[in-house]
């Protein structure tokens, strides 16, 4: 597992380039998001400083989700420009925004559901491969090798998540959801990202099981150098990893700080915690 | 009973299985015709339900691996037929002042005007044609999602059917419509005397069935490779795969490209194997009759495609025709059933789908599948491919 | 590489058995079934007239379907070939009368003239099988003889000469403009070329040259551009012939109507079975290759017999054809005698026809297996069925 | 004699037995809640139920009647109705639609004031009446399901997992609602995750462990059960 | 390995002049293709015969021939709607319907000399038989044909369906021969009614509307407003959800297949009075555009599908009447691809939502 040495943070070219929000990974600059006539987020700026755990939390509707299909390029943003490590990636594909290091997870699961626990983890690591139409076809030597390699760090990544050896070849939709949310983290993890968006990780998982992910986040930023961006709802997580939280309500940016001040915040109680928060 | 299933699914499970299933297969397959005369209306019928595979197998990359429902399939053989016949006979016969251009032509073509090339250059020349049209076809699809695909498909069909039954745009000629390019250049190979196919199929027989094995061979090697998995993760569910790094505009028209390759292919040798093309065959149904292949196979799994494709074949050119047809009389009655073999054809296709609905050899991913009936899930509006 | 041992190429002697058998191959699904039908059914009775046996020996008819379910209406390339082989496996195999459509003949005739097999075929007109006359493409016919030999022959006059017999009618009848639509099959858009070649010749203006899709459901957006004085068809019923009247005539209610043999049938002329209704049947003619009783006092049997066995009022002109073919085979058997088991002795009593009495008037085959005959009946329709009118003098 | 009478079903999803003979029994009046980790089948026997998947041993009644073979849409009939897992809205009727068809069987007066609540309940939908539920939020389709659950104005009201996916200060809202609503009458099967507040509204449960329960009692006594807190309920 | 390779800044800005030619494309290009082929004729017309009645006539006919279309495109929609399947067997259906109606037309003996009184009432019997039997032949399909198979592969049903489809077509093979057949021209069809600004309204164009317009109607509002109408709606956006609200799925489809039967067969009869003449393949062909015409508005969108309808009739007689007809199938689905490349989700399909 040696995804750390790729990242370079102090590189002098990449310092030049960052924008707005120093040294910060990925930086979001007044973005907004317009259905119709409905402003599903207005105007947010967020910056995820690197290797570093950011939360969003926010009353359901507030614009969460739709935020993070503007990160990972399934939205255009209709306002507000995007930049990942200094180069500006607004509007550009999925695909391409996942190969600059940007992966996420979903959150209703979407896996894979016909193919098993390594193969998603396999998918996950596509921008990373090279084997094209004919290289598929005649499989040199390097081809092999590469899927050979492959192969063998989707299992890596699965053993990490702690999925069990015997379901490495389960189909995915054959999974229990606490097991399927591990593959999709994997599957996001085997991309080699900088930056991890996850969305309601531990939704349909109880108490005890979020209290293993949330150690595992931490594990991940510090073992991966990761940065991990989180949108949840259960407070014990969210108030567990993260270093800096905004609260969106309404699409708005309201609250944000880090999780002691985000709590006090009474317009955050008000709207989204409630008493006992 | 349970011991031979277990040593079965062992089996299956074998890393060279199907590598082992191919060769002892297409061996056995081989050396068969010896055993029949050359001319033999059986191997007549092999040789089209090889075709069929090759075709089969193509339409199974874009339809089972990739998950594009591609109605317009008849599209490739369209463009690999008329590779054969603009190549391979005296159609653009005014060509080079009427001598004609021949590269590697048989002796007999080399006498004649128009375009003459080998067929092992026709073939390459059909597979760029086709795969050229399958990304074209394919460019308007991309933003479509589910069914929508299969109208725009099945529109180019209809539309390459059309231009090739008209045949004639001002006073440019590209084909002969429904007269027929016809006749196209034997099959000649390098080194080897032409197939004659008025004394023995033996030859076109070999080569269809070596173009299946080449077929099978890529058709496993893409499916067990980045590319087959990224059609897969596409078929699945274009959002998450998109996510997942995966180029949707790149990896489905390299679907449509090869599994149009292949139509080309197998639409090459029919051009050659029939001698004549004409644009009759370029019809709606013949895109359903493929799909049907794949589809009633296994959609997705390789050897289902293959056996679906056998099957159709041979029940439209064996068994309505030869045994089904003949039933009333050698019954003594004179009854003529060739008017009911349409509805017979149909009614099978209920039959075989009613009592396998996964398929004759499902997918090994859907026989895993416990659950029923998941696929990608609702729309997604904006990811701009 | 190919098989030498099997050589039934050229001078086939056939079996040493006195059974020989008379192939036909016809597309017996979809759109043409109904006019192969008609067809077979001549065959059938020209076959039992001689109560199926010339000489010592025995005649056996197989009847085979060149199209498929997954390709009805027409000759399916590959089940076409394999027809061709199927008989040129058969060592009893003396004629092979086929194929409807010359789209298909051109897949058979190559194959079983390396075999050396005698075909006629029933319905074909295209030029080019034949001829390298105008209207043919270059390399025709010679690309279809590989072995450089005629086996080939039909009973029908080929398009040339009713394309002139139609223009010919329509000028006699006072038209200076005509409109020309066809089928685009073979047989229409090769009758079409030659309609437009005669009428160049004979001054007659074609004003609209269009071609159909049988599976339009109508025509009346494009028959509203029918201006002229006639209006001249170039198709099959199958083709949707009896749409295509009534929506030109509907559109235009003056223009004459012409329809060639394509349409000489029940179901096109007679509109309880289909057909066009009176009033379009009123204002319409037809050209067949046959001549009425009254100018083929000989054909007046055959004719009735035919009603007879099929329970018909009027014969279709491919019941007609199918059953000349098969009686110019079932001659030329006779006239090869004993050698009737030999191919190469047919052949040249096929191609030795001369001045043959026939359904169809008295012709010979000439050297390139077309027939000599160039006599076409002028045809109205009474009563919902085609009414001899008279001969035709063509204005070739 | 008990509301719901479930009694050793066993229910297969193809050839994987997802419950492996399941009894419970929910009194007339009461709120019984169901834990249980992933996998254990806690859907599954909503679902069961319900009749979308019914089992292939063991019974089911209601209200004394048999209803282990009866068709879904005439359970429903029968007074039970279920926010299932997932959502599972209509995505292309509007948030109004999809009520309407909550209340698809009911042919009374007071539907209208029934949806008055549920916008009460939550506002959030009252805003998006005319937005097609396929376009909301998950937390808002989640309180979609819940409010169309309630239209059907069952018996007995089954929950799968109410408080996924839902800020807390609507669980809240939503656990006080549970309560009201049990209060006026209806009786509850809830299936939850959160156990922590699934025990505190409910007067009994049921753990489940792989397809079997695994312990039943009261809700305090679970709450307080040690095993209990440490495997569901996090320290 | 560098993970940070982002693709290079060209690919990242758009030049202006494309971005903007984009921009105008997708606000315009939907229209530019709509109004295209009679913008263009209608210009011409105007300077070649100083009027537009060529082209109001051609539109006209258009509309008329376009609501058989869109009878039967309902029916296409309304299956696909709720199952999901492309269901190849309706264009048949709608065939056999008028293989009945013609049947039926010599059943009760309507003949060219009935007179109006009795050919309306023999009309209106043959109407509710086709109808009645083409809906119950749609259902009894569906139970044979589509329920054994619901919980089948996506694609299974439409295997089956297209068997069916061959079925029928050998039935109407069998029973009315292999070509079109001509029938009895009761309506006096091509007879014109009246003309309107040189537009020529003919008796069929008046029987089509009128049969079309009304069914259209009742459909729509039993779709949208009937408690049977929402149940397919349910059912077709999520059967299980459908089922928990009290639905009876298999009822409600039954009820699907009815109703786009019983279109069908009205079609049938409409169709048999139109173009006076029948054939086995009719279905095939109308099946084909019917289904084009359901996904150019919007697969499942019963709007859409009598818009998409109404579309393809007009495309057809333009090009029927200035490209020829030979061109015509080329032209209707060069239209279909250039609708579906602006508009990917049919005329006036819905978008839904990225589940993210
Ligand atoms: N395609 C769309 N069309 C219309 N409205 C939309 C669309 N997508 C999202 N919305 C609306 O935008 C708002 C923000 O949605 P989003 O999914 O981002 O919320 P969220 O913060 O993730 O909520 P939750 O916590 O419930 O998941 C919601 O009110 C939703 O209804
Ligand atoms: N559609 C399905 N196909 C196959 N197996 C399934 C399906 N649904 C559930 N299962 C299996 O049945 C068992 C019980 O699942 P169920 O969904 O009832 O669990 P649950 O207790 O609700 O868990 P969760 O908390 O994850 O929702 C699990 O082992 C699961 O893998
Ligand atoms: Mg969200
Ligand atoms: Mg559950």
């Amino acid at each position: 597992m040696s995804t750390s040495g790729s990242i370079d943070p102090g590189a002098p070219e990449v310092a030049e380039l960052a924008t707005e929000v120093e040294g910060a990974l990925l930086s979001a600059e007044n973005v907004s998001k317009i259905f119709g006539g409905l402003v599903a987020v207005n105007d947010v700026t967020v910056a995820i400083p690197r290797k570093k755990i950011v939360s969003i939390i926010g009353p359901n509707g507030a614009g969460k989700t739709t935020f993070f299909n503007m990160l990972t390029g399934l939205y255009k943003p209709s306002r507000g420009k995007i930049v990942l490590d200094g180069a500006d990636i607004t509007g550009h594909r999925p695909d391409k925004i996942m190969a600059g290091g940007v992966a996420r997870t979903f959150q209703n699961i979407r896996l894979f559901s016909t193919m098993t626990a390594v193969e998603n983890v396999m998918v996950g690591q596509h921008a990373r491969m090279r084997a094209g139409l004919i290289g598929s076809i005649l499989r040199p030597p390097r081809v092999g090798r590469e899927e050979r390699g492959t192969r063998e760090k989707a299992r890596d990544m699965l053993g990490f998540v702690g999925l069990e050896t015997k379901t490495f070849d389960e189909l995915a939709i054959n999974l229990s959801y606490g097991d399927q949310r591990r593959v999709e983290i994997a599957r996001a993890l085997a991309s080699e990202p900088r930056l991890l968006l996850l969305d309601e990780p531990t939704a349909g998982m109880n108490p005890q099981e979020s209290e293993v992910l949330t150690t595992f986040m931490k594990r991940l930023r510090d073992e991966l150098d990761l940065s991990i961006l989180l949108i949840e709802h259960d407070m014990k997580v969210v108030m567990g990893v993260s270093e800096h939280i905004t609260v969106l309500d309404h699409g708005e940016k309201i609250a944000e700080g880090d999780p002691a001040t985000v709590r006090a915040n009474p317009r955050v109680i008000e709207a989204y915690l409630g008493k006992q928060g | 009973m349970s011991a031979i299933n277990s040593n079965l699914e062992s089996f299956r499970n074998w890393k060279h299985a199907n590598l082992a299933i191919a060769v002892v297969l297409i061996g056995a397959l081989a050396i068969f015709p010896l055993f029949k005369p050359p001319l033999d209306g059986f191997i007549d019928d092999c040789v089209l339900a090889l075709a069929y595979v090759v075709m089969a197998l193509g339409l199974n990359i874009v339809v089972g691996f990739a998950g594009l429902l591609d109605l317009g399939f008849v599209a490739f053989y369209a463009f690999g037929s008329y590779a054969a016949g603009w190549f391979a006979s005296d159609f653009f016969s005014s060509i080079n002042g009427e001598k004609g251009i021949h590269i590697g032509a048989g002796t007999f073509a080399s006498t004649l005007p128009g375009i003459h090339l080998n067929f092992l250059l026709v073939l390459v020349a059909a597979v760029i044609i086709t795969s050229i049209a399958g990304m074209i076809i394919g460019l308007p699809t991309l933003r479509l999602r589910g069914d929508y695909i299969a109208i725009v498909t099945l529109a180019f069909g209809e539309i390459i059917g059309r231009f090739a039954v008209n045949g004639q745009i001002g006073g440019f000629k590209y084909t002969n419509g429904r007269q027929a390019i016809s006749p196209v250049d034997a099959l000649d190979l390098p080194l080897l005397k032409e197939f004659d196919s008025a004394f023995s199929i033996r030859g076109y027989y070999w080569v269809a069935l070596t173009m299946v094995a080449f077929s099978l061979f890529v058709n496993f090697r893409l499916r067990d490779s980045r590319l087959g998995r990224a059609w897969i993760a596409i078929r699945e569910d274009e959002v998450a795969a998109v996510s997942m790094g995966i180029p949707l505009v790149k990896t489905k028209l390299m679907a449509y490209a090869a599994g149009a390759a292949f139509g080309g292919l197998s639409g090459a040798f029919l051009g050659t194997y029939f001698n004549s093309v004409n644009a009759n065959q370029f019809q709606f149904a013949f895109s359903i009759f493929i799909l049907s292949m794949v589809i009633l196979g296994g959609l997705g799994s390789i050897w289902g495609t293959v056996l679906g494709a056998i099957t159709l074949s041979f029940i439209n050119s064996y068994f309505i025709p030869d045994v089904f047809n003949g039933i009333p009389g050698s019954l003594g009655l004179d009854f003529d059933l060739t008017q009911l073999s349409f509805g017979i054809f149909g009614f099978l296709l209920v039959m075989v789908m009613i009592l396998r609905p996964e398929g004759l050899l499902p997918e090994k991913r859907r026989r895993l599948e416990l659950k029923e009936g998941i696929g990608a899930d609702e729309a997604i509006v904006e990811v701009r491919a | 590489g190919s098989d030498s041992n099997n050589n039934s190429s050229g001078s086939g002697a056939s079996s040493g058995s006195s059974e020989l058998t008379i192939y036909s191959s016809l597309p017996l699904q979809g759109t043409s079934r109904e006019q192969s039908q008609a067809v077979i059914n001549g065959e059938k009775l020209a076959l039992a007239e001689v109560g199926n046996k010339v000489g010592k020996f025995t005649i056996k008819y197989v009847s085979l379907d060149d199209s498929t379910a997954q390709n009805p209406g027409t000759a399916d390339e590959g089940q076409t070939a394999q027809n061709a082989r199927k008989v040129v496996q058969d060592k009893s195999a003396i004629f092979y009368l086929g194929e409807f459509n010359s789209g298909g003949t051109k897949v058979s005739l190559p194959i079983l003239n390396k075999a050396g097999i005698p075909q006629i075929s029933p319905s074909n007109t295209y030029i080019g099988l034949t001829t390298n006359e105008p209207g043919s493409e270059p390399g025709e016919p010679n690309k279809y003889y590989p072995t450089g030999k005629r086996t080939y022959a039909r009973v029908v006059p080929r398009d040339k000469i009713q394309g002139a017999a139609l223009v010919t009618t329509m000028v006699e009848d006072g038209c200076k403009t005509a409109t020309l639509w066809d089928d685009k099959t073979t047989y229409g858009a090769g009758l079409a070329r030659n309609i437009e070649a005669s009428a160049k010749a004979q001054n007659l203006t074609i004003q609209d040259r269009q071609g159909t899709d049988k599976s339009a459901a109508n025509y009346r957006s494009l028959a509203s551009n029918v201006k002229s004085d006639c209006f001249v068809w170039s198709g099959v019923t199958g083709e949707n012939g009896v749409q295509v009247f009534k929506d030109v005539a509907a559109a235009n209610t003056t223009a004459k109507l012409y329809g060639p043999d394509g349409v000489a049938e029940e179901a096109f002329t007679n509109p309880k079975k289909g057909g066009i209704p009176a009033d379009v049947g009123a204002r319409t003619k037809l050209t067949v290759a046959t001549l009425g009783v009254k100018d083929l006092p000989d054909a007046s049997g055959v004719l009735d017999k035919f009603k007879a066995t099929y329970n018909t009022q009027t014969v279709d002109p491919y019941g007609i054809y199918g059953y000349e073919t098969m009686a110019l085979a079932l001659d030329s058997l006779k006239r090869a005698g004993a050698k009737a088991n030999d191919r190469t002795a047919v052949l040249a009593a096929l191609f030795g026809t001369k001045d043959r009495k026939s359904i169809i008037g008295t012709y010979s085959i000439d050297p390139n297996g077309d027939t000599t005959l160039t006599d076409y009946g002028l045809y109205t329709i009474k009563n919902g069925l085609p009414s001899y009118e008279k001969k035709i003098v063509a204005q070739a | 004699m008990a509301l719901l009478e479930v009694e050793g079903i066993e229910t297969y999803y193809g050839n994987i037995k997802a419950l492996k003979g399941v009894s419970l029994t929910v009194e007339r009046g009461e709120v019984v809640t169901l834990i249980g980790s992933n996998g254990a089948g806690k859907s599954t026997t909503l679902r069961s139920i319900s009749g979308l998947n019914p089992p292939r041993k063991g019974s089911i009644r209601f209200d004394d009647k048999d209803i282990t073979t009866t068709a879904p849409q005439d359970i429903v009939r029968v007074g039970i109705s279920q926010s299932p897992e997932g959502r599972k809205c209509f995505p292309r009727m509007t948030v109004r639609e999809n009520l309407d068809m909550g209340a698809y069987l009911r042919n009374d007066a007071e539907i209208s004031s029934d949806m008055d609540n549920v916008f009460e309940l939550f506002p959030r939908l009252k805003e998006r009446e005319k937005q097609k539920a396929g376009t909301m939020s998950g937390g808002e389709q989640q309180m979609l399901a819940i409010g169309r659950a309630l239209m059907a104005k069952p018996t007995l009201l089954l929950l799968d997992e109410p408080s996924m996916g839902i800020a807390p200060i609507l669980v809240e809202r939503i656990y006080e609602t549970i309560a009201e609503i049990n209060r006026q009458g209806m009786t509850i099967l809830l299936v939850e995750q959160n156990a922590n507040f699934a025990l505190e509204v409910s007067s009994r449960g049921y753990v489940l462990q792989t397809g079997t329960v695994a312990l039943t009692d009261t809700s305090d006594n679970l709450r307080n059960d040690p095993e209990v807190q440490k495997a569901y309920l996090g320290s | 390995m560098n993970v940070a390779t982002l693709p290079p800044q060209e690919e990242i800005r758009t030049t202006p002049v494309s971005e903007r030619l984009r921009k105008f494309f997708s606000a315009y290009g939907l229209w530019i293709v709509l109004l295209g082929l009679p913008v263009f004729y209608g210009i011409k017309d105007l300077q070649d015969e100083g009027d537009l009645s060529r082209l109001g006539n051609n539109l006209f006919a258009g509309l008329s021939n376009g609501a058989i279309w869109a009878l039967i495109a309902l029916g296409y929609t309304l299956v696909y709607g709720i199952i999901e399947l492309i269901n190849f067997a309706h264009g048949d259906v709608f065939m056999i319907g008028s293989f009945v109606a013609v049947g039926m037309w010599g059943t009760v003996g309507l003949a060219l000399t009935t007179g109006t009184l009795g050919l309306i009432a023999g009309l209106l019997v043959t109407l509710i038989v086709a109808m009645v039997v083409c809906g119950t032949m749609n259902v009894m399909i569906e139970r044979v044909a589509y329920r054994p198979l619901r919980s089948a592969p996506k694609l299974a049903p439409l295997i089956t369906a297209v068997g069916f489809s061959f079925i029928l077509q050998n039935v109407g093979i069998v029973w009315l021969g292999s070509s079109q057949k001509g029938v009895p021209d009761l309506i006096k069809a091509q007879h014109v009614l009246v003309s309107v600004a040189g537009i020529d309204i003919h008796n069929s164009d008046v029987l089509a509307l009128a049969v079309t317009a009304p069914l259209v109607f009742l459909l729509t509002t039993f779709v949208n407003h009937s408690r049977s109408g929402k149940a397919m709606r349910a059912t077709a956006q999520d059967p299980e959800a459908a089922r928990l609200m009290g639905i009876n799925v298999d009822t409600t489809i039954s009820l699907t297949f009815l109703l786009g039967g019983l279109l069908a067969g009205a079609a049938g009869l409409v169709y048999a009075l139109y173009q006076t003449n029948v054939w086995y393949f009719q279905g095939f062909t109308a099946g084909l555009i019917a289904f084009t015409a359901a996904v150019m508005g919007g697969i499942g969108n019963l709007k859409g599908a009598v818009i998409g309808g109404l579309i393809i009739g007009c495309i057809q007689q333009i090009s029927d009447n200035r490209i020829g007809a030979q061109w015509t199938p080329a032209v209707v689905f060069a239209y279909l691809v250039l609708i579906m490349v602006f508009r990917p989700q049919g005329l006036v399909g819905e978008e839904t939502r990225e589940a993210g």
